[in-house]
């Protein structure tokens, strides 16, 4: 911890927090039969997105996943209208029209979560591609998971970025699986970071289970992208709690997936716990302060549940609204 | 005749001709788990060479079944979401659809592209698109949207026999539906329309998932004491003209539904076909009912006013039989 | 007016619109040297920053051209053949075309797309697709394609000042052709058609390199009497319905020309529409002359036999002229 | 020399020449404009598809490229039936529907030229896999270029073959140039090879130039292949001599893009020369016996012309047949 700040430490540790109560809030709506659609859960990955997004400016960017609450919540996003579009609200951040994959605030740089697997990486080479032409100190980050890590995209998007000194840093967020398939099926590596390589730029592999590793090597990164310098890949290592999608339990019929080993580890290996550890052992905060913060925290979640449920829906007539501009 | 759901339907044909056809070979993303469940436990029965959970690489995939089917085998691509396709559109489109053609006849590619196709639960843009106008703008591949698990098992024998890149495309909203489904294998010829219903006043022309629409709007309709007869195309490419046109010219009214953007969707194409090829028989307008032209949102509500629904198609054959004969 | 080819009118165009604004900026595969000449010598007045030569990465420039726009850039993309337009069709469909819609409004995207479309060179099919349909059929992505040195400056002019997805398609066999074309910066409205010829016997509807053939076509049939009136589209999303319909309904006869491969081409789109919208003015049936159904073949004699050719023109319209009055 | 045999030499030797005049005559024939379309020369390269294709058997895949003349003949691929093709003839390998970008002959493994940048790869990975379901000890070999490699088919399609183990070659011809953009602008590396670290897979160098050499590092690759131990990726560093197409100084408009020292370098490492020398200077066989093959290898050459010429053009019917199988 010497090289972190306490004031960073325990705001880290507000986003990861704020990412846990909500997604866990957000699993038992869906449970309950509240919520339109599917819903992947970010469970036992905030570290990444509360370690990136906290060396992160309010106008530095961010594309997103198909697992994309964490990202939003991190980059500063409102609670009350992530939960709203979750329900599909026309409160909600996009009047309904995207839903939990689909999630955007353009005021705080969150260029949007995203459907398609691989699909922001293209996006955060451009935003990047943006400030070197606005010749502006923003740095873009791309969020993607292991199995995003074999699409043509991810390729393509790390030569361009490197080709053009870009301030882009890939995040590549490692849970082990794609699905319900795990990463060592689908490439013959160890390790997303040595690809980096391949492109002429940095790659480092980070404990993604905890925030205030990931948030030292992103600092590292952004420091280089913020100097003109360009790219970085950033490995981190981490775990899915639970399943790929809320409910699929329905139809893996009984199928399993996952090793005993993994799923034990991605249990110890709580980043929560692991980040209130942390906190605690080096004397930056004591157990009330955090008391403070959770209970903060879980009020702000049922408020925005509270928010979403009472919203209206969209007026049908707002489907031929938001085309041309 | 015992009731099957939709998946449980692919999943027979998919084990009748990986039994009979040990060149058969299922491969995508997740196939041995599967999200959609048409490749379940196949790879139980068949081992893991023959189910083949592939990476996350849909150019690649596609082109790796291209490289396969030329050279013996006969892949069955599981691309699982349509708007997948986009990803691997250009191995099918530049490959797959122009290889035989391209290189003078030198090769067959008996290869099946599957997957789920448009929206109807709330699973937002990338996830919903209905992809088959696309694919019946492309030159020599062919295109299936079956409507009932009868037709998914029977028609999916078929795709894989056939010795050409078919592209078979499961409505979303299918999945869980039930219906009779033989046990044992049968085919069912690709271009054969069904008449799912008959009627001499309008003719109905759909596919895929808004042939139960349809046949509700029929339903409907048939309390005033208007007749429809309703034509499921099942196969877009190559299609029944003969069946359509038949139908037209006894009821001189033609509805055209389909669940796809409108601007040179499946609907347009049946459209112009009957105002060039049965305008004498027309005695109105015909009509073409249509999503929105906008992206698939997300929200319950808005989703199901961007689609076809049962009053949209009720109106259109309202329309149709109000007009004034010409 | 001095007379100019097509690509520099497009030059023209370019270059007004980054003098003009300094957000204006142009990418591709070798958009220095510029096979199709559009993009030539523009980094010399504007810098490498602005005039950027890409890896060839489809996927990728056309998506670093969607985060560009969505962060403060006016990207020109240009990814040379159409056919390419293939492999970054996941980020045009899913991301340009829906991005504002999916995310409620929240931004916009100013971009365009430009590539050569169709064929007429014996560049085989992997070069000489005609890609407007699928693009037609996607929501929230306009499409132009202009016939004339002229059109392609003023409307490209319009495309880049556009704040929305724009794809500005140039007929292959257009490139060279030469034609008048003002110094000065104009604009032309999207969705606006242009009139080539007024007629009373029947309307032809076309877009691009078609829009010469029908013309010839129709100074053909003008020699046995036949008066045809000829329509441009020049923009094929917003299109220019209106135009289409008063047409129609002073003539009463139809006929769609088409460089696209046949079904769910923009011939079928404005047949279907004419049938929809114009009907109870049709004396005879529509007819449709679009591309073969087959992919384009290399060798000149085949080439030109897939593509609508003047005497197909000709035919179509003799045969609307000789129906019966229903 | 030491580990070439004599007859492979020569063998060699006849594919690297048979390319060479051919090549020289496509390119007479272009500029007389008795050709219709675009060509893409391979002279300057030939060592690569010859090194490659003498290691291979009949039975063997290869896919090609936009620049595939080569390919096709080093792979074995009758000179008549491909020079009609090129000319667009009813005797050509695709009856004339295909042309230069797009010649096959399945009978000799020779699965097609394309005119999408990298759109081969994919395909040879393809009949990789197909090899390995056939439990056959075929061999599948990809050639592609530079430029390609920044392809996402090129990421994908070697990921896919690592993964399956398949027993696929990548043979990555760098002549440094995609089109008029030279490789150090689109990539910020200097040696593709290094990607195949990547994919967990071997990467090589070869000076492409040197078909010998070529031969002996595919040669490796094959045997790996052949024995079920999977994919490699060769990297053949060699040069074009021409432009990018035939008649490109039309559209160049009198502007330049290559180094004066590239160009020199490209005239001293001719591959013909280099294995012309070797073959004298070790003694393989002398001046005389190379003079027969060359004599041979003109009179084949200009019979396939005459052969083309005179061969009809495509019945106007016949652009609806090879349609459904
Ligand atoms: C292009 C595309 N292919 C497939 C899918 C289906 N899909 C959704 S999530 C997912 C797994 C993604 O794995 P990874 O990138 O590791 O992210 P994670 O879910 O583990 O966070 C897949 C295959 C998709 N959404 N998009
Ligand atoms: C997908 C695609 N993008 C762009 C092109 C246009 N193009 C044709 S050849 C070429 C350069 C290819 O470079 P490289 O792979 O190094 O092959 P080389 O020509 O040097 O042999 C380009 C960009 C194409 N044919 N296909
Ligand atoms: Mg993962
Ligand atoms: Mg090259």
């Amino acid at each position: 911890m010497s090289d972190v700040q306490p004031a960073v430490a325990l705001d880290i540790y507000r986003r990861v927090l704020n990412i846990r109560r909500f997604e866990e809030e957000v699993g038992r709506l869906f449970t309950a039969g509240e919520l339109p659609g599917v819903v992947h859960l970010y469970i036992g990955e905030e570290a990444v997105a509360a370690g990136v997004c906290a060396a992160l400016r309010d106008d530095d960017y961010v594309t997103s996943t198909h697992r994309g609450h964490g990202h939003v919540l991190a980059k500063g996003g409102d609670l009350n209208r992530t939960m709203a579009e979750i329900f599909g609200k026309e409160t909600g951040y996009c009047r309904g029209k995207g839903g939990s994959q689909h999630i955007a605030d353009f005021s705080i740089g969150m260029l949007g979560a995203c459907g398609i697997v691989g699909g922001g990486m293209p996006i955060a080479t451009g935003a990047g591609l943006s400030i070197k032409l606005r010749k502006t100190d923003q740095v873009s980050v791309a969020f993607f998971g292991d199995g995003a890590a074999n699409e043509g995209s991810f390729h393509e998007s790390l030569n361009l970025a490197s080709a053009m000194t870009l301030p882009v840093i890939f995040v590549c967020e490692n849970n082990q699986y794609g699905e319900f398939t795990p990463a060592r099926d689908t490439m013959n590596i160890e390790d997303i970071a040595v690809r980096a390589g391949g492109y002429g730029m940095p790659g480092h592999i980070v404990d993604g289970t905890d925030a205030l590793e990931v948030h030292a090597v992103v600092n590292q990164a952004v420091t280089r992208a913020r100097n003109g310098e360009g790219p970085t890949l950033i490995e981190a290592k981490t775990h899915r709690r639970g399943g790929h999608a809320e409910g699929e339990e329905a139809f893996l019929a009984g199928q399993t997936y996952r090793l005993p080993e993994e799923e034990e580890m991605a249990r110890l290996r709580d980043p929560l716990l692991i980040l209130h550890e942390r906190i605690l052992h080096e004397g930056v905060a004591d157990a009330h302060a955090l008391e403070n913060i959770e209970q903060e925290t879980t009020r702000r979640v049922a408020d925005a549940v509270t928010f979403a449920r009472e919203s209206p829906w969209p007026a049908e007539e707002s489907v031929l609204e938001d085309t041309w501009a | 005749m015992p009731r099957k759901a939709s998946v449980d339907a692919i999943r027979e044909a998919l084990r009748s001709e990986m039994q009979r056809d040990e060149s058969v070979v299922v491969m995508g993303e997740d196939v041995k788990l599967a999200v959609f469940a048409g490749t379940r436990w196949l790879h139980r029965e068949f081992g893991d060479e023959r189910v083949i959970n592939t990476p996350i690489s849909e150019l690649a995939v596609a082109g790796a079944g291209i490289g396969a089917a030329a050279t013996g085998i006969r892949p069955v691509i599981d691309l699982m979401f349509g708007t997948f396709l986009y990803l691997a559109l250009d191995q099918i489109a530049n490959q797959a659809g122009a290889m035989r053609y391209m290189f003078g006849g030198q090769t067959k590619l008996p290869l099946v592209f599957m997957t789920v196709n448009g929206s109807g639960i709330s699973a937002g843009h990338h996830h919903s698109q209905p992809m088959h106008p696309l694919f019946m703008n492309m030159p020599l591949i062919k295109v299936i949207v079956p409507s009932t698990p009868y037709d998914a098992k029977g028609l999916l024998i078929t795709a894989i026999r056939d010795d050409n890149p078919v592209l078979f495309l499961s409505p979303l909203a299918l999945g869980s539906l039930r219906g009779e489904v033989p046990d044992e294998t049968y085919t069912i010829p690709l271009g054969e329309a069904a008449i799912r219903r008959e009627g001499d006043d309008v003719t109905i022309c759909t596919v895929g998932a808004m042939s139960r629409r349809c046949m509700e709007a029929a339903r409907t309709l048939a309390k005033e004491g208007i007749e429809c007869e309703v034509i499921d195309l099942r196969t877009l490419k190559p299609w029944d003209k003969a069946c359509l046109l038949r139908s037209v010219r006894k009821t001189g009214r033609f509805v055209a539904v389909d669940e796809s953007f409108p601007v040179c969707g499946a609907a347009s194409e049946w459209a112009a076909t009957v105002a060039e090829k049965a305008f004498q028989h027309l005695r109105a307008p015909v009509q073409r009912v249509s999503n929105l032209d906008v992206p698939l949102p997300f929200s319950p509500v808005l989703e199901s006013a961007a689609v076809p629904t049962t009053e949209r198609i009720v109106d259109a054959v309202r329309r149709c039989m109000q007009a004034e004969p010409a």
